[in-house]
């Protein structure tokens, strides 16, 4: 007599344990369905034959005891929770035949094929993983002999190429325009020279165009070699600080004053 | 012109089978990746039968060390299961893979081609993308062509690496696979009514995107 | 102590010879490095005699297409070399001569025998060692005598490949300017934007370069 009570106090001791170790592993369960597969399996008996009843009761027992330890659980789960809570209802209440949803027994049978392709899948993998395998069972040759890939590059060109490229180099020739028009261009040096002798009388602001050399004005290449040159020359001789420039706005005359 | 080629191309006889079934055997060798008959007969002398030289091949490994083995369409030479003793120092570091990876490549073996919400509809839950990924990366599952359901989402098939890796001819070949078709448990059955799970199939349209921004992102 | 461990392993029989060569067989293939006799019995079960199974091994591969060489004081499996044809995949790639290349082969072929200065002075650029010895290369052009002016420099003159090559009988066959005119195959002069004159010249140097590049673009 006390040793049964004694055998079911630990049986309860145990179930507690693991029903603890369930909630506890919670988060070691890849969703609901996993859960229900490691639930079912207290069942021992044959995944064909399980319970859905009983599973039910067994999940929502877990869920109760998770909310009472206030384990936050997914959403899934709950979600879980309350579709078997409605398929107990099914099993259990005699069926409506005004409902024309499935009845509680399909819904238990698909979900009991759900557990058992599951399981059936884990086994699958179980047995792949333990299938002789390469590069640890059997092994592939150590030492391959690479293909040699030789690829010969050849170069092609016709007649009219050559041609074409002969007459370029000769067309070239004929008409090669390197005549130095030395005369056009004033370098900076000499417009910085010029203007240095300048600066000393350039008191007031005065336009930059009246630097110009002599005879540099009217021919605009001429005009344009010695304007860019002038204008060059007097940034130099801002920066060493003899002269102030300005410009009232874009396009305005550039003005010159010597800086005292 | 293709007739006059193939005339004088005739003319060249094939080597000898005996010769032929010593160039597979050459060629075999030189490489450690499974070699398809089109590529095998690309390289062997016109007119040779690389088929009937690997049929000769293979029959003369029987028993040996090394064995000729079919991989999908192609052939590979690898070392005797039972030999893998003697190897331990060519053991390459295996990684381990999660067990979600583990079932995620189980199912798409058994159940190809198949799509990501049947993967989750049968393991019960979503399927993450480093799962896919890692499995992808290892060139264990590949892309498959698209289903014709609405939303033509794509699919999971396995590989050749795959075969390769675990000794297989063909994805026939699987341990167990008849029987699990027989008992029905290969069968992507509709739930009754609704059942609760990610199973996203309930709107084809999101499932549909998923699928494709999965295909197209990296 | 060593002598009882011997002893002790000496109880346990060695594999059947033909399982020996089985082992050395698989450890021969699987592994990267040729392997020393030591090496193998060290792998093989204790009393083999790797010696006596390499000689098997070695008599089952007379005549195949693969052979078991010695190495220094290993054994490798390799391809029979009068295969190796099998291992080889020669592509072939055809690509257009360069511009610079053309041009220089052009000058060789007008004004042979020609030293590197002057077709330097008739390119108006220096010529890259690159160019000359990729046509060197092609047998399309080789050296010449020597010029008799100072320095003696060398002369390149066109080959008979070049001559083959373009179809010509001789390098005088070669069409003259006239004639190039005549074919439409001069008309391409530069734009009279570029004509030396009031206004293009600003710049004689910048002239000289981009007037240059123009030339040798299109």
């Amino acid at each position: 007599m006390a040793d049964t009570i004694f055998e079911q106090d630990r049986t309860a001791v145990a179930e507690r344990l693991a029903a603890e170790a369930l909630i506890v592993d919670v988060d070691g369960f890849e969703g609901p369905l996993d859960l229900l597969l490691t639930l079912g399996r207290t069942q021992k008996v044959d995944l064909r034959k399980i319970s859905v009843l009983q599973l039910a009761r067994q999940y929502l027992a877990f869920v109760e005891k998770a909310k009472a330890l206030r384990l936050e659980l997914a959403a899934d789960y709950l979600v879980m929770a309350a579709w078997l809570a409605f398929l107990k209802s099914r099993l259990l209440l005699p069926p409506d035949p005004a409902d024309e949803g499935p009845s509680g027994e399909e819904l238990a049978a698909h979900l009991a094929f759900q557990l058992e392709r599951l399981q059936a899948m884990r086994d699958a993998a179980a047995r792949l993983m333990a299938r002789d395998r390469l590069g640890r069972d059997f092994f592939a040759r150590g030492q391959t002999q690479d293909m040699q890939r030789t690829r010969r590059v050849t170069y092609t060109a016709t007649l009219l190429d050559l041609m074409q490229g002969y007459a370029r180099i000769r067309t070239r020739d004929e008409f090669r325009p390197f005549v130095m028009d030395r005369d056009a261009v004033y370098t900076m040096e000499q417009a910085l020279e010029r203007m240095r002798g300048l600066i000393g009388f350039a008191g007031g602001w005065s336009d930059l165009t009246s630097y110009l050399p002599d005879g540099w004005g009217a021919d605009p290449v001429r005009r344009r070699s010695a304007t860019a040159s002038t204008f060059a020359a007097s940034l130099e001789l801002v920066k060493e600080g003899h002269l102030d420039i300005r410009q009232a706005e874009a396009f305005a005359p550039i003005e010159l004053r010597r800086k005292d | 012109m293709q007739d006059i080629d193939e005339e004088e191309q005739s003319l060249f006889e094939a080597p000898p089978l005996a010769e032929q079934e010593r160039m597979v055997e050459a060629v075999l060798f030189a490489t450690s990746e499974p070699v398809t008959l089109r590529e095998l007969e690309s390289r062997m002398p016109h007119g040779s039968d690389a088929g009937e030289a690997i049929a000769l091949l293979r029959r003369r490994y029987e028993g040996r060390g090394v064995q000729l083995m079919k991989v999908g369409d192609a052939y590979a030479l690898r070392t005797a299961p039972d030999l893998g003793f003697l190897m331990r120092k060519e053991t390459v570091e295996q990684r381990k893979l999660s067990r979600a990876a583990i079932e995620t490549l189980a199912i798409v073996a058994y159940h190809q081609p198949v799509t990501r919400a049947e993967i989750e509809e049968i393991r019960g839950v979503s399927v993450s993308r480093g799962t896919v990924d890692q499995l992808l990366e290892l060139e264990w599952i590949r892309f498959g062509r698209r289903k014709m359901t609405p939303g033509r989402p794509v699919t999971f098939v396995v590989t050749q690496e795959f075969l390769d890796h675990f000794g297989l001819e063909s994805a026939r070949d699987l341990p167990g696979l008849k029987e699990l078709r027989s008992a029905g448990l290969l069968e992507n059955r509709p739930p009754p009514g609704h059942l609760p799970g990610p199973d996203g199939a309930d709107d084809p349209e999101e499932e549909a995107s998923t699928g494709q921004s999965e295909l197209f992102e990296d």
